[in-house]
């Protein structure tokens, strides 16, 4: 039971001790390969939020990850595992591509309306097939979804190498430029007071995805819609006892979900890349995955998981580029044990700390229980009501 | 100033994938070794640092800062013009900056020699090309290889195979064994591989067929004694030490420059491990066609001047 | 399409549906016992480096195997101690050791030989190599039976067989022996064979390991059978391919038989047929890379039904919270 | 003292046991006689189970000693327990749904590495329990394929085939009709005979009274009584039990019929599997009376439920105040059948009636979150909720009153409750309830009753599911036996016995005259 245990031990003690038991791992692999822990430590926290520098490339970083990590929560609550980020979010970054591209905008503003629509349709039609066959046909979405990941990578390399290349580019399978007219304003150019750098990633995306994690709060608590969504998450005879229909919540989620995912593009693309290259998502589906998994399908976790990964991936490259001898491997090897200890490791820290926090305030005689209390299994455990 | 030390940004691909970045790696080695001089140096781990690690890179003081590969191009684009009293080399991508040494390789023109050792190797008429994917500068190389191979035999069957589409088809030596044994039933007895790691598995699975395979940008004659035709290499180590080297004189200048047959920046391998696969017919015949290229009186199609392949 | 290509395209089908096979029948083994496992990708991986390490530096492919295993096994260990012991989530769990094992095969294959994470090439008795059954020769002049056996059944390495010889025993192991039923029992309900006095802890421990063997055997035919030596990421993805299979084959062994089969032939077809013309247009390379995920979606969508996996599948058993 | 009386099967002493801050049971001592039936009764979350379930090993107590047989004995898992002779049938039973019955039997019990020998043993074994003990199942069976009752048998076989000297079941009855409770007891009365002990759990005084030879009381989480079944009256029990005076009997005044409310015409319900479930039902509801359904469960009461409610495909006609209902619609209509005026307590309340995960304000509008009450345009109104959940709660009685606290924390009375208020205090024109009282307790079930002849006091219709032949009788106005799909007769309550329903929900209508 998590009353258990007072609040803050539960979202603040219990994911601080998690963290630093992932660090110390990590700071044993690091220092078995004769570097040392501490200085690498140092590097990466400093480097990733030590300096305007540094945000500007962790919160880059983690407003990406904030789209797939809120794409794949949506799925969750209707108990949709969304493996498809990959694809849909690649598909997202053609449809920005080709919005940018085919169409003058006059002004950035116009451009981004625009980028975001064409990004979200795009993720969601890559979402629409997977899901139509799963409420329809029972296919099961995790396969259909991780085979749509291959089938956009062929379908991606497809238009860059021969559809949408440009000629004497020098080959590199990539778009145009898109115009200097859409050149989304980065952090730079919008709080050059705050010592962000002309090159800093971070742009206004940023704040797309703040509202998308206020969007989807809204839509999961606040809507009648996230109400049915979460109905049938949770129980599927229920929520045909309720009148709610499984075909047409099973659509919306995922189509919100590949919506979301797509919606990665406007900064992967748009805000950063200003150009449609290969493989433009490098990985952040999947990273979505296990953010949406720490945050526990809450717009609130996945915030503050995004930046995590935003962090480890910043502070990350900044350990490798001064650190000779830690590669880039290196950091994928602590960004796992951080998911592994922080993640499906929880119940190893939290079950002592429980029984700690617990034989201090037994009651003689419960009657009955008192408080709600959130299994691990779902995902709307420990979620945060503002 | 000569006071600075040269700084290299490995790609993608990664400091020892056998080929591309392991080349310059080795280049810059090689100009550690003889001059004693020191570089900065660090490996990319995903697509938006590009412009992160140059910028660092530039920021740090590091000049000329050598970046690796097409995939730079628009960014450098970008980042030069930020640091005008940086140099920067950029390989395999034209780049137009004051500041930017660009270094292009004429791999159709190596690809296409090696081509014409294949044919004339071919015991049975078929030769066969894997590519890691079906991007352009993977296609430049198959379709010199095949024009070579068309050049000694017009009959020649080339086949040629991409080995997918996602980031893993450059590590993939299952598949790559695969498409070679696909290859080989279909007739195939030299195999070109252009694939990164996916091409390990291209050579062993010639090796253990007992067929004729070819390395790809460094020397990888050795993997197999006696089994590897040669090598197509591209001497991108040559590019980085020149770079090293002539920025350390101050002379580094920038602009394009074509690294092929003329200036041996591509070319096919010879040592001690394919001495005995190489019959003096075959120097003789491609040294020719060499002197050829050279002289212009053979013109080899590059593929990505227009995107087309005339051998296939 | 002839004859001969025909056999050709089965022989790489066998050996491109070995991994995959093999690894499907690792997570049907867990998730049978109600441990979801999307890691099988990083075992594989794990196992593959670490099977051709110490088949390069032994010399043995046997103790290269072994090593592969026992690799794939600590990983086992830790999705086990997560999800068994912790009760924590399968899932995320299981993204952790594919992130681990992508990232530790490279640091420590680099801090091993300096070779960017890449093993060394292996040669002679570090690798596995092509059995030729008995009587392949002589038997080959038979119409139709005679190259089927010769060219297609024979001439693998021994783990083609052996993954082969897994299913019916799988299948027995599962549906014949007592270790069997309570295995499955506890993937559908753990309570029942708690109270029926079996420890639902010991099992699912049990399942998680037999999934660690099956997966390590998979790494290492990657890396010392059908490759020689390791690269990095060279799994490629196949974890996931496999547990399709394993979805697609409803949590069952000779249907994951099929399943593997299947998509091992679609792989080898798509590989033959890479440049392909019709009507008179080329069909683009990437098009048919693609055909096999696209075919996979076709037959899902075609054969319907729900696959209804294992009903405890990916909750930790939890008796009182 | 470590030894303890022999003729004691069973002694407890001084068990403790708390899940997280919960005290469940707190220093309970009990002892049981070998050769007897012993009763236990107590509300909802007593702790009953929760003992029990310590004695069988599942649960290990915080403190406290366990006797079996005189011995001290250590119970750290069922096979401690197993090995010292006890067998349980557990509330919710623990059986592999789509294992066969033999499997569930031989689970856990096989002898040898190899199934097939283990299986064919068991086969002998069980045919022999089976005969003695007059309990047929079909060996080759899936379990989900089996009625509750069959399942419960399945229990039972089980207990008996691990040789269990001492039979814990945790209320068996709950789910059986009343010819299989009878049949049940019976055999536990022939198990007693031949020297087993069982403790029987139940929320049935009637029960208690019938076959215990003593019984003990747990109130919250304590042992608050123990007497001699002979000594003690059902009166004296419930006020044990629940701490004040409980009505037993319903007290209802005569039905006044208005308006037809319901009616039905030849309605059928195909399932996934192809089999006709429901085969022409006729009937009709007026305001203002409760039409009782009996019948064994299983025969299409809950395909009439379902498709009456919304959700499941049926052909035929159905007119609710005289309009027609479109039943070729989806099966996803059930809004519009709450938009009819039609309320529904499903049978099963924590699979389909509430969302166990959400909290219980959550939970008050499941099924009506469009009203305009609830929220405006595409937003829901929480605040709203939660007023009207906290108004419900204190109407119903519902406790704990925290409209916070999650369905699945609530016990199973106080769920039902829940599910009720929302669906009465909906004011519908018809309502469908099922299994009203299933586990509840009997303070919770005088209440229940209560509820459901006010609403029809006030001119409602109202279609009563129930496999409790004492809950039909006494609320029902008229009472319909169904038996496999089919309407088997119509009888009022005052003219009919238990024993002419009984028959006609066997399906046996020459006796009716
Ligand atoms: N698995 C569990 N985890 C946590 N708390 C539990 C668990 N099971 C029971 N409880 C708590 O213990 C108390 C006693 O529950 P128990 O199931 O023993 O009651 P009961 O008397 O059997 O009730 P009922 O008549 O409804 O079956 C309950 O109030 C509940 O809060
Ligand atoms: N995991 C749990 N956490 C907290 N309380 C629990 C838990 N499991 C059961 N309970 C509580 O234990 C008590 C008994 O639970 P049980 O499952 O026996 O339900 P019940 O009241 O008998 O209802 P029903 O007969 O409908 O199943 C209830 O108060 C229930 O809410
Ligand atoms: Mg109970
Ligand atoms: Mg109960």
């Amino acid at each position: 039971m998590n009353d258990a245990m007072p609040k803050w031990a539960d979202i603040l003690l219990i994911p601080i001790i998690n963290l630093a038991l992932a660090l110390f791992v990590s700071g044993v692999v690091v220092a078995l390969i004769g570097e040392n822990p501490f200085e690498a430590l140092r590097i990466l926290i400093n480097g990733a939020v030590g300096s305007a520098y540094g945000w500007g490339y962790t919160l880059y970083y983690a407003t990406n990850f904030i789209f797939t990590g809120l794409a794949v929560a949506v799925a969750f609550h209707a108990r949709m595992f969304n493996i498809g980020g990959e694809g849909q979010a690649a598909l997202g970054g053609l449809g920005v591509a080709l919005i940018l591209l085919f169409v003058d905008w006059p002004h950035w503003s116009l451009g981004l309306l625009a980028a975001i629509a064409a990004s979200a349709v795009f993720g969601a039609a890559w979402a629409a097939i997977p899901a139509w066959l799963q409420a329809r046909r029972g296919s099961h979405i995790v396969i259909t979804t991780i085979m749509f990941n291959f089938i956009a990578s062929a379908l991606m390399v497809y238009l860059l190498s021969k559809v949408l290349l440009v000629p004497g580019a020098g080959g590199s399978p990539e778009t145009a430029r898109f115009a200097e007219a859409v050149r989304l304003p980065s952090a730079y150019d919008i709080a050059p007071w705050l010592g962000f750098s002309r090159s800093t990633p971070l742009n206004i995306s940023f704040f797309v995805a703040m509202l998308a994690a206020l969007g989807v709060w809204l839509l999961i608590w606040r809507t009648r819609l996230g109400y049915e969504i979460r109905a049938f998450g949770f129980s599927e005879p229920a929520a045909l006892y309720a009148g709610i229909s499984p075909t047409r919540i099973i659509m919306i989620a995922m189509l919100v979900s590949g919506g979301l995912c797509g919606m990665m593009a406007v900064n992967a693309v748009m805000g950063e890349a200003e150009r449609l290259v290969i493989d433009s998502v490098q990985g952040a589906g999947f990273v979505g995955i296990a953010v949406a998994l720490m945050g526990r399908s809450h717009p609130v976790g996945v915030l503050l998981a995004a930046l995590l990964f935003g962090i480890l991936y910043q502070g990350g490259a900044e350990v490798e580029f001064e650190i000779p001898g830690i590669t880039r491997e290196m950091i994928v090897v602590i960004q796992a044990l951080v998911i592994l200890f922080t993640g499906a490791l929880d119940n190893m820290v939290r079950m002592p700390v429980e029984r700690l926090f617990l034989s201090r305030r037994r009651q003689p005689v419960a009657p009955l229980p008192k408080d709600p209390t959130h299994p691990g299994g779902n995902p709307d455990a420990g979620k945060v009501e503002p | 100033d000569a006071h600075s030390s040269p700084g290299l940004i490995i790609d993608l691909g990664g400091k020892f994938d056998k080929s591309f970045n392991e080349s310059a790696y080795n280049g810059a080695q090689r100009w550690v070794e003889e001059t004693g001089g020191e570089y900065a140096e660090t490996e990319l781990a995903n697509e938006a640092q590009r412009e992160q690690t140059m910028r660092r890179m530039a920021e740090r003081g590091a000049n000329p800062v050598v970046v690796l590969g097409f995939a730079n191009g628009s960014t450098l684009d970008v980042v030069a013009p930020d640091y005008p009293d940086t140099d920067f080399v950029i390989v395999d991508m034209v780049v137009d900056q004051p500041n930017v040494k660009s270094i292009v390789f004429s791999e159709h023109e190596g690809s296409y020699l090696v081509g014409m050792m294949a044919a004339m190797a071919s015991e049975t008429g078929t030769v066969s090309f894997v590519g890691g994917m079906d991007v352009p500068i993977i296609s430049k190389f198959a379709c010199g290889y095949a024009q070579g191979a068309k050049a000694v035999n017009p009959e020649m069957n080339v086949i040629v195979n991409m080995t997918g589409t996602t980031p893993t088809a450059w590590n993939d030596p299952v598949k790559g064994a695969e498409l070679t044994k696909s290859q080989i039933s279909q007739g195939s007895d030299v195999v070109f591989a252009a694939a990164g790691g996916t091409g390990i598995g291209v050579l062993q699975a010639a090796a253990d067929a007992d067929i004729l395979s070819i390395g790809v940008d460094s020397n990888q004659n050795y993997l197999h004694p006696g089994e590897v035709l040669t090598s197509m290499i591209k001497r991108v180590d040559n590019a980085v030490y020149d770079a090293f080297t002539a920025a350390a004189a101050g002379e580094l200048e920038t602009g394009i420059s074509v690294m092929g047959l003329s200036n041996d920046g591509v070319g096919f391998a010879l040592d001690e491990n394919n001495e005995a696969l190489v019959t003096p017919e075959m120097i003789a015949a491609v040294e020719d066609a060499k002197a050829k290229i050279i002289a212009g009186e053979i013109v080899v199609h590059d593929f990505l001047s227009d995107n087309t392949c005339p051998a296939y | 399409m002839d004859l001969l290509t025909l056999l050709q395209l089965f022989d790489s089908s066998l050996r491109l549906s070995t991994p995959l096979l093999l690894a499907c029948l690792a997570g049907l083994f867990s998730e049978r016992a109600g441990i979801f496992d999307i890691g099988l990708e990083g075992k594989m991986l794990a196992s593959a480096f670490m099977s051709a390490a110490i088949a390069s530096y032994t010399g043995s492919v046997w103790i290269g195997l072994l090593a592969g295993i026992g690799a794939s096994l600590v990983l086992a260990l830790v999705h086990g101690v997560a999800s068994i012991t912790f009760r924590g989530n399968q899932l995320i769990s299981g993204v952790a050791i594919n992130f681990l094992a992508s990232g530790l095969t490279v640091v420590i294959g680099e801090a091993w030989f300096a070779l960017g994470g890449r093993t060394p090439q292996l040669e002679g008795a570090s690798r596995f190599h092509e059995l030729m059954l008995p009587l392949a020769d002589p038997l080959r002049g038979i119409p139709l039976l005679g190259p089927i056996y010769s060219d297609v059944i024979s001439g693998h390495t021994i783990i083609v067989y052996l993954s082969l010889a897994m299913v019916p025993l799988s299948w027995w192991v599962l549906f014949r022996t007592r270790f069997g039923l309570r295995l499955r029992a506890v993937g559908e309900n753990p309570a029942a064979v708690d109270t029926a006095g079996v420890s639902v802890v010991g099992l699912r421990y049990a399942a998680v390991l037999i999934c660690g063997v099956l997966c390590g055997i998979a790494g290492a035919y990657l890396a010392t059978a059908l490759s020689a030596g390791f690269v990095k990421e060279m799994s490629a993805g196949r974890g996931f391919i496999a547990l399709a299979a394993l979805i697609f084959a409803k949590w069952r062994p000779w249907h994951a038989m099929g399943a593997c089969l299947l998509f091992g032939f679609l792989e080898a077809f798509g590989n033959r047929y890479q440049s392909l013309e019709l009507f008179g247009a080329d069909v683009p390379v990437q098009l048919m890379q693609a055909l096999p995920y696209i075919l996979v979606v076709l037959i899902l969508a075609g054969l319907g039904g729900k696959a209804i996996p294992p009903r405890a599948g990916g909750e930790p058993y939890v008796k009182e919270r | 003292m470590t030894q303890s009386d022999t003729s004691l099967a069973i002694e407890l002493r001084g068990i403790s046991k708390a899940f997280g801050p919960v005290q469940a049971n707190k220093d309970i001592s009990i002892q049981v006689r070998r050769g007897t039936i012993h009763g236990i009764i107590g509300e909802n979350g007593a702790g009953k189970s929760t003992l029990m379930s310590i004695l069988y090993g599942f649960y290990k107590a915080d403190s406290g000693e366990i006797y079996i047989g005189g011995k001290k004995t250590d119970i750290p898992d069922s096979q401690a327990a197993i090995d010292a002779g006890i067998g349980m049938v557990f509330q919710h039973f623990k059986l592999v749904e789509n294992f066969s019955v033999l499997e569930n039997v031989v689970l856990g019990a096989e002898d040898g590495r190899l199934l097939k020998p283990s299986l064919s043993k068991a086969r002998k074994l069980l045919k022999q329990l089976a005969d003695d003990y007059e309990m047929d199942v079909d060996p080759d069976a899936i379990i989900e394929d089996l009625g509750v009752g069959q399942q419960q048998r399945v229990e039972i076989l089980k207990a008996l085939y691990r040789e269990a000297d001492i039979l814990i079941l945790d209320e068996p009855t709950g789910v059986l009709t009343p010819a299989e409770a009878d049949h049940l007891f019976r055999i536990l009365e022939g198990l007693r005979d031949e020297g087993k002990t069982i403790i029987l759990i139940t929320h049935k005084l009637r029960e208690i009274m019938e076959i215990t030879d003593s019984v003990s009381v747990m109130r919250r989480g304590e042992m608050t009584a123990t007497v001699q079944t002979a000594e003690t009256s059902p009166e004296q029990l419930a006020e044990l039990m629940v701490g004040r005076k409980v009505l037993l009997r319903v007290d209802k005044t005569p039905a006044k019929p208005g308006a037809v409310v319901l009616e039905v015409e030849n309605l059928r319900v195909v399932d996934e599997q192809k089999v006709e479930r429901l085969r022409g039902i006729d009937l009709t509801i007026r305001a203002g009376e409760v039409l009782g359904i009996a019948g064994v469960a299983g025969n299409g009461q809950s395909e009439l439920l379902e498709v009456l409610g919304g959700y499941a495909n049926g052909t035929g006609t159905i007119r609710v105040n005289g309009q027609p209902i479109d039943l070729t619609g989806t099966a996803s209509d059930a809004r519009t059948r709450r938009a009819r005026g039609i309320a529904h307590v499903p049978e099963d309340r924590q699979r389909e009636g509430l969302i166990m995960d959400y909290r219980a304000w959550e939970n008050v509008g499941f099924g009506y979150h469009h009203d305009a009450k609830f929220g405006s345009g595409i937003f829901m109104d929480n605040a709203a909720l939660k007023a009207d959940c906290v108004a419900k709660m204190e109407r119903f009685d519902v406790r704990p009153p925290d409209p916070n606290l999650t369905a699945k924390n609530f016990s199973g009375g106080n769920q039902q409750k829940i599910v009720l208020a929302r669906e009465i205090e909906r004011n519908p024109d018809l309502l469908l309830i099922g299994q009203p009282t299933r586990g509840v307790d009997i303070g919770a079930i005088e209440f229940i009753h209560q509820q459901i002849i006010a609403l029809r006091d006030q001119g409602k219709a109202i279609l009563l599911v129930s496999v409790e032949l004492d809950e039909i009788m006494a609320l029902s106005d008229r009472i319909a036996v169904m038996f496999d799909g089919r309407i088997m007769g119509e009888r009022l309550p005052d003219q009919t016995d238990q024993r002419e329903l009984g028959l006609l929900m066997a399906g046996v209508t020459g006796a009716a005259a």
